[in-house]
């Protein structure tokens, strides 16, 4: 019974649409949980700069404020290892997400990011086997995520070495961001077959494309609604085809339900995994119909949903 | 009282952090405890370091936008040179010392405007740390992470640590020789040339002290957290600059206070736990630490406009 | 030779020799190829920092301590409210527009009232209220990236006459912007408050009129680049204006205005923001990495200001 | 003082020492020497070369030609041979306090207990040179007034900072104090060279100089004209040395009658009242408020929000640093910032208006400079004077706020200012005038006597004497006595 339970989501960024939809998704099994009596409170809690230090503050807050566990996305695998230990030390349950953490004590439901970066470049081989030059857009330097994507990619090079990266830039994640910097170096940039990507920065890059007046290539996307909306488009305009994928925001349902069972007394590895989320041309345009405008693809995930994860990780 | 409050400029900040102390405690009666009190002060201790080190540069009336960067690296090289390698640690660390120091000089060679070479500089501290730390990772010295962890009897950590830097920095620019003749370079920089002092080496004295509080800052948020990232303290360039400000400090002039640097770093530690202990909702979290941040300078503003009304 | 020696005494020059600089290595690479490309994306990216550039560069002239750390915030505010209120509907860019221009002028009166009335510092004043901005923005559309509408979009990443529409935007506030600080009585009080605030007052200059104008302009000027880049990029985003915080800063400054206060330079954040996009550019076609890129970056800044300075004491 | 002269082994020595600033002469081949026991009174007008060259003697500057020594110590820089210098503008660390100050001066303070000795040591300066200073060691400079700042600086160049003072310079250092406190300074400086120091004293004002110097150095354009003992010079003689022809003796014109004035165009709180075409002045000793009333008057009168195209009130401002010149910009912008609005159309500059407003007031004022487009900083202390005061007279304001204007003016200057001042009041334009110097308050039509912030006494007519305005700034001290 975790009815007297309570839960703290500990988030150290809302920046970007995929954070919002994961709030989002958050909130909507706080409440259905709270309501229905499953746990007592369930509170998110943001910080306001993407900071390790601010999170690891904000993690020793909720162990004063007595919740039984935390739920974290962490602003970095290691940084938070301090105040982790110390709400292990005082009896919370911690479940890392997303952003997981290091510390032995935690719980980490991860993706295989470098599983993401991977598959980009075995699908590009389906689709050109003879190859050819890529550009690779990356995430914000110094940060985990980012270095295992690009590590994913590199690895799928040397399994496919018809393929060879011709240029890098850093995207931070970003539209904007991404687009400006894919202008800079399209100037210098030999032709390319392809961009692989992490998330949020494939209609940048083609946005860039278009404006240099150049073919638009095969562009591995984030799971955007706006990405996938301008595939559509491309698609019914000449036949664009390529792949999205990521992680799904609504991991956070997910990472509530495991820290509940874990309250419960449910026995638990302390590494689980989630498959991450891809759309292809034959479920574009169903999960292009279920994104609302703005926001990124994502799947809700329900307690059974928890136990199924939980059962196939035993 | 208000004249009390003029006089003894420190006296504001220190009413303020206990009034925002009152009321956690009031909404947390959890925290009113020797573990209670650790957990809400232990991150301020590196964010008073670098408070510290932001009050040596405003000093001299420049400001420092690089030490965000700056405190970031030197938890890069902590986790993982001085761990690994500790003498090449040691090293490297008092090559960066020693680099603050040239800027400083640098800066007054070519009549530099501050803000824009530390601007470059967090370019160049943040590269380097890239560099070494590409992905999260290396590890706290165990001595380190030993000391930051110690529990002394009667006051906790945090507590302790803060009142020795507070102390030590008291003496070292408010009390000492020098000290008063670097608050006089921020005062009036031509005096000082005039009474025939190497002002060249004056400002990269503050640099260096700047530098080295800054690397202590990285050791200490080291110690707490075990393991470095590339951007583990950008936030720090902003924070410590508003502390210092808190703390009854202004941006030009030499008037600055070591005591009140660090009491307002422990202000802004504690006014962001003091929001989530309100449980705002996730929409207004961010700009509630905005707001908090107006209120307690609005108090600091009525007591000094009313001195300058009443003399 | 008067010509070079005036030219050279001029602070700007360094930010458009350090810009030429880093296109000739970009050039040197692709032997010529790209020319025109690289010079219209320059152009393009650099007009969003040369717009909000102008804008700090007025207030870094009100003198020491007076900067504005709203700009990204004020940029996201602006573009995430004028996105929403278009709605992507057609025909809705002017009242796009207006309300982008409204959450510039709000954004100023809010910053400046808390430098006014509760005289804080304007870095804290304008940190505060940054993340009031930021909470607001977020809490009005939770992040959603709304697209804008076509005709918006195809201006503002369209051209005129071989020019980006933006970088035309961008020049024609840097003329207004010129004008006002060459030609007019304002431009005059605004120089003046800039240099000994109490000096102006008792000169007979309506001080607080010129700050509360200035804090005004540069968070319109925010906006305008907001609701453009929002435009441009297909949409707003909550962290779309953040590397322009440091950018705002770092155009004023390469590009010679003094932080001292009461001189300005109009041509230099041009030159600086087609510099600070360059640069970027010539190291990401060298392949360096991102460490490498930064520590190079950050050298350069530091290298023009003290060619800058040592000109300017030489001159 | 006359054997001393002759005999003693100079302390600083110049030999046709140069300065050049572009194509300014500023010190245009100077020989000198100042021996112990001299005490020099160093005069000449605005601009003349005089604190150049206190700067070339204290190592300030570096002689562009010529030499510097310093026989008597053999040192080559100016502080080791025991030079001490008070400054034209005030030059404290504000945010220090007084003893912390000299410590700034005084480097071999060193170790434990280091401010218990430079209390006692500020303390005992300020005591030896002003007797009942009330000035307290530990106070912050940044709250004591500008005369008792200077008082500071003063008693900081006569502390003995480990090395005994050999040689003290002081520029213009009675130029915000009042007569009292100034007179304790000349005894002080007898004193000083009685005992076998030397002095070098900047003043504008012809009566100290002949008071305390045993010599009178005359500068002019650069070039020492005159250098001979004090007794050798009768008042006319000096000024005519100095180059000022047909200085008037003060006795200006007739004095004015109360219905000379038009209806009252003033009255403020503090109780300051005056008169269309009226010449206010407000006395009393430094410090006393005057300065803070003038500002509060101005203040109130003026907004800051607003600016119509005819502002009633101006301001001159004494303490140029602070209130008066705007550093980065030309003479001519300096001198039309006030007036832009007058001439404006649709909001722009109208920039030949502006050409011919700065060439006419350069030389109604007699600027020395070849070109107003010159930066206002390379003017001296007392031409850069001139140009605010054109900046306040150019206006159409009907009334003119002056605090302490005449700060480093030169006796020439004065008199023309004095002329125009005397000119503008006839035409209808209404003076407000503190200075803190009587001679000149009592040249106006009416004088408020300012004691401890307000205003002790209302003087008219016959009744503005020197004499009676004193009484009135001691008068509460004597009735507590
Ligand atoms: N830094 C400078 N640059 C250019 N010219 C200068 C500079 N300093 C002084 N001068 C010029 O040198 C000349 C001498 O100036 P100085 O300040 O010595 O005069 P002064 O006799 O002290 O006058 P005052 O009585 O007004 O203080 C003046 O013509 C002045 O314009
Ligand atoms: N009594 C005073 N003494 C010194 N400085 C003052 C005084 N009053 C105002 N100031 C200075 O002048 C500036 C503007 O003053 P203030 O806000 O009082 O203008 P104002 O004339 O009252 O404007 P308005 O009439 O439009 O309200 C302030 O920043 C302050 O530094
Ligand atoms: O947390 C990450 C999010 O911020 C980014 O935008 O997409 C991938 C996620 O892992
Ligand atoms: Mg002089
Ligand atoms: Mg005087």
């Amino acid at each position: 019974d975790t009815s007297g339970k309570r839960i703290a989501l500990s988030n150290n960024y809302a920046g970007n649409s995929w954070r919002q939809a994961m709030l989002h998704s958050w909130e909507d099994v706080a409440e259905t949980a709270v309501a229905a009596g499953t746990v007592a409170a369930a509170d998110a809690f943001t910080t306001s700069e993407n900071q390790a230090t601010e999170q690891a503050a904000q993690i020793q807050n909720m162990i004063l404020q007595g919740y039984d566990a935390i739920v974290v996305n962490a602003a970095s695998p290691t940084a938070l290892n301090g105040a982790v230990k110390e709400a292990c030390d005082a009896g919370l349950v911690v479940v890392s997400f997303d952003g997981i953490v290091t510390e032995p004590c935690a719980w980490r439901i991860a993706v295989d990011f470098q599983e993401m970066g991977r598959l980009q470049v075995e699908y590009l081989a389906g689709r050109i086997p003879d190859g050819g030059k890529l550009l690779e857009i990356r995430g914000l330097a110094g940060v985990f995520v980012d270095d295992e994507i690009s590590a994913g990619i590199h690895k799928g090079i040397e399994e496919f070495p018809q393929f060879e990266i011709a240029g890098a830039v850093h995207g931070d994640w970003a539209q904007d961001v991404a687009q400006k910097a894919v202008a800079g170096l399209l100037p210098s940039l030999p032709d390319v077959v392809g961009v692989v990507t992490q998330g949020g920065d494939g209609y940048g890059a083609a946005q860039a494309f278009k404006a240099a007046g150049r073919d638009t290539p095969l562009i591995v996307l984030g799971n955007r609604q706006d990405e996938m909306a301008w595939w559509s488009e491309q698609h019914a305009d000449n036949g664009y085809e390529t792949m999205s994928l990521s992680i799904a925001p609504g991991v956070a349902s997910l990472s509530f339900w495991v820290a509940q069972q874990i309250l419960d007394g449910a026995e638990v590895p302390k590494d689980l995994s989630v498959p991450f989320l891809k759309v292809t041309q034959d479920t574009l345009d169903t999960t292009l119909e279920g994104t609302p405008e703005g926001s990124v693809a994502t799947i809700d995930y329900s307690l059974d949903d928890a136990k199924g994860v939980i059962a196939g990780a035993m | 009282m208000i004249r009390l409050f003029a006089t003894h400029r420190i006296l504001l900040p220190v009413v303020s952090l206990a009034v925002l102390l009152a009321a956690t405690f009031y909404m947390q009666p959890r925290a009113m405890s020797y573990f209670g009190v650790n957990l809400l002060f232990n991150l301020a201790v590196p964010i008073a370091l670098a408070t510290v080190a932001q009050m040596m540069i405003i000093m001299v009336n420049d400001i420092d936008l690089s030490l965000g960067a700056f405190v970031s690296l030197v938890a890069c090289v902590t986790a993982t040179f001085l761990h690994d390698t500790p003498v090449l640690g040691v090293a490297i660390l008092a090559g960066l010392i020693v680099a603050y120091a040239g800027i400083g000089a640098l800066i007054h060679r070519f009549d530099l405007p501050a803000i824009v070479v530390t601007l470059g500089m967090s370019f160049v501290w943040g590269g380097l740390a890239v560099m070494i730390l590409p992905s999260p990772g290396g590890a706290a010295p165990t001595w380190l992470r030993s000391l930051m962890t110690v529990k002394p009897p009667l006051l906790p950590m945090a507590v302790v640590a803060a009142i020795l830097i507070a102390g030590l920095t008291h003496l070292l620019i408010m009390r000492s020789g020098i000290g008063t003749v670097l608050r006089g370079v921020g005062g009036n920089a031509t005096s000082v040339v005039r009474a025939g002092w190497p002002v060249l080496r004056l400002k990269a004295g503050a640099y260096g002290l700047a530098g080295f509080f800054g690397v202590l800052s990285g050791m200490a948020l080291v110690g707490l957290t075990t393991a470095a990232d590339a951007n583990i303290a950008l936030r720090y360039t902003l924070l410590s600059i508003a502390g210092v400000i808190l703390g009854g400090g202004e941006f030009v002039g030499g008037r600055v206070s070591a005591v009140g640097a660090v009491i307002g770093a422990l202000t802004l530690a504690l006014a962001a736990s003091f929001l989530s202990f309100m449980r705002l909702s996730p929409d207004w979290q961010i700009g509630a630490q905005g707001a908090i941040l107006i209120l307690v300078l609005t108090a600091r503003l009525i007591f000094t406009r009313r001195d300058k009304e009443q003399s | 030779m008067p010509i070079v020696k005036f030219i050279l005494s001029r602070t700007w020059i360094w930010s458009w020799v350090a810009a030429a600089g880093a296109f000739m290595m970009v050039m040197a690479l692709t032997q010529g190829r790209g020319a025109s490309e690289l010079a219209y994306a320059a152009l393009s990216f650099g007009a969003f920092a040369a717009i909000v550039g102008l804008g700090q560069m007025l207030v870094i002239t009100l003198g020491p301590g007076n900067v504005d750390l709203s700009i990204p915030a004020t940029m996201t505010l602006a573009g995430t409210l004028a996105l929403k209120t278009m709605g992507s509907d057609p025909n809705t860019a002017i009242l796009g527009f207006t309300v982008a221009i409204g959450v510039g002028i709000l954004a100023g009166m809010m910053n400046f009232a808390l430098i006014y009335l509760l005289r804080l510092p304007p870095i804290i004043a304008t940190l505060a209220a940054s993340l009031i901005f930021q909470s607001i923005a977020i809490w009005s559309n939770r992040g959603l990236r709304i697209k804008p509408p076509e005709g918006l979009a195809d201006f503002a990443t369209g051209r005129t006459f071989g020019l980006p529409n933006v970088a035309l935007v961008g020049l024609g506030l840097s003329i207004l912007v010129w004008i006002v600080l060459e030609r007019t009585v304002f431009g005059r009080w605004l120089l003046a408050a800039g240099q000994n605030l109490r000096a102006a007052r008792l000169a007979g200059i309506p001080v607080e009129f010129v700050r509360a104008t200035t804090y005004i302009t540069v968070a319109v000027f925010a906006s305008i680049a907001g609701f453009f880049l929002s435009s441009f990029s297909g949409g707003a985003a909550l962290n779309m204006g953040q590397e322009y915080l440091l950018t705002s800063i770092a155009v004023v400054v390469i590009g010679g205005t003094s932080i001292a206060g009461g001189m300005s330079n109009v041509p230099g954040v041009w030159g600086a923001s087609l510099f600070m996009f360059l640069v970027v550019s010539m190291l990401n076609s060298y392949g360096l990495g991102a460490g490498v890129r930064m520590m190079l970056t950050g050298t350069i800044i530091i290298g023009i200001v003290i060619a800058a300075s040592t000109r300017r004491t030489r001159a | 003082m006359q054997s001393a002269f002759q005999n003693g082994t100079p302390i600083v020595a110049l030999n046709h020492a140069e300065k050049h600033f572009g194509a300014v002469r500023a010190l245009d081949g100077v020989s000198l020497s100042i021996a112990p026991g001299e005490c020099i009174g160093l005069v000449g007008h605005n601009g003349a070369g005089k604190s150049t060259l206190v700067n070339l003697i204290n190592g300030g500057l570096a002689p562009t030609g010529g030499s510097v020594t310093f026989p008597a110590s053999g040192e080559s820089r100016a502080l080791s041979a025991g030079v001490r210098s008070v400054f034209q503008e005030l030059s404290l660390c504000p945010n220090l306090s007084v003893a912390e100050n000299l410590r700034i001066s005084h480097s071999d303070l060193k170790g434990a207990g280091w401010r218990k000795k430079a209390r006692a040591e500020i303390i005992q300066s300020l005591d030896a040179v002003f007797p009942d200073h009330g000035i307290g060691a530990d106070t912050s400079v940044d709250r004591l007034t500008i005369a008792e700042r200077q008082m500071v600086e003063i008693a900081i160049g006569f502390a003995p900072r480990g090395r005994d003072a050999r040689l003290v310079i002081l520029d213009e250092p009675t130029s915000s104090l009042d007569a009292g406190i100034a007179q304790q300074l000349l005894a002080h400086i007898r004193q000083f060279c009685a005992d076998g120091g030397a002095v070098i004293f900047i003043s504008h004002m012809m009566g100290e100089i002949f008071d305390v110097a045993s010599n009178i150095i005359v500068m002019k354009d650069g070039k020492i004209v005159a250098n001979k003992p004090t007794s050798q010079f009768s008042r006319a003689s000096l000024v005519e040395a100095m180059g000022h022809v047909g200085v008037k003796n003060s006795k200006a014109a007739v004095r004015r009658q109360a219905s000379d004035f038009g209806e009252e165009v003033l009255k403020s709180k503090d109780g300051l009242t005056a008169r269309r075409g009226e010449i206010i002045g407000l006395a009393g000793l430094a410090g006393h408020g005057q300065a803070e009333a003038l500002a509060r008057l101005y203040f109130s009168n003026t907004s800051s929000w607003r600016m119509g195209k005819a502002s009633n009130m101006v301001f001159v401002a004494g303490d140029r640093g602070r209130d008066g010149v705007l550093p980065l910009w030309s003479i001519l912008r300096n001198m039309t910032v006030s007036i832009l609005p007058q001439t404006a159309r649709r909001g722009l500059v109208d920039r030949d208006a502006e050409k011919r407003t700065a060439a006419d007031w350069k030389t109604r004022i007699g600027i020395r400079t070849d070109d107003v487009d010159n930066p206002i900083l390379s003017l001296s202390g007392g031409n850069q004077q001139k140009v605010l005061f054109a900046r306040a007279l150019a206006s159409h304001a009907s009334i003119i706020i002056m605090d302490d204007p005449m700060r480093g003016v030169d006796v020439g200057t004065k008199q023309d200012v004095y002329d125009m001042i005397q000119t503008e009041a006839a035409t209808g334009r209404t003076f407000l005038w503190y200075s803190t110097e009587t001679e000149e308050v009592c040249q106006c039509d009416r004088v408020f006597v300012f004691r401890d912030g307000k205003i002790s006494a209302e003087l008219t007519g016959d009744d503005i004497t020197e004499d009676r305005i004193l009484e009135a700034s001691f008068e509460m001290q004597e009735a507590s006595a």
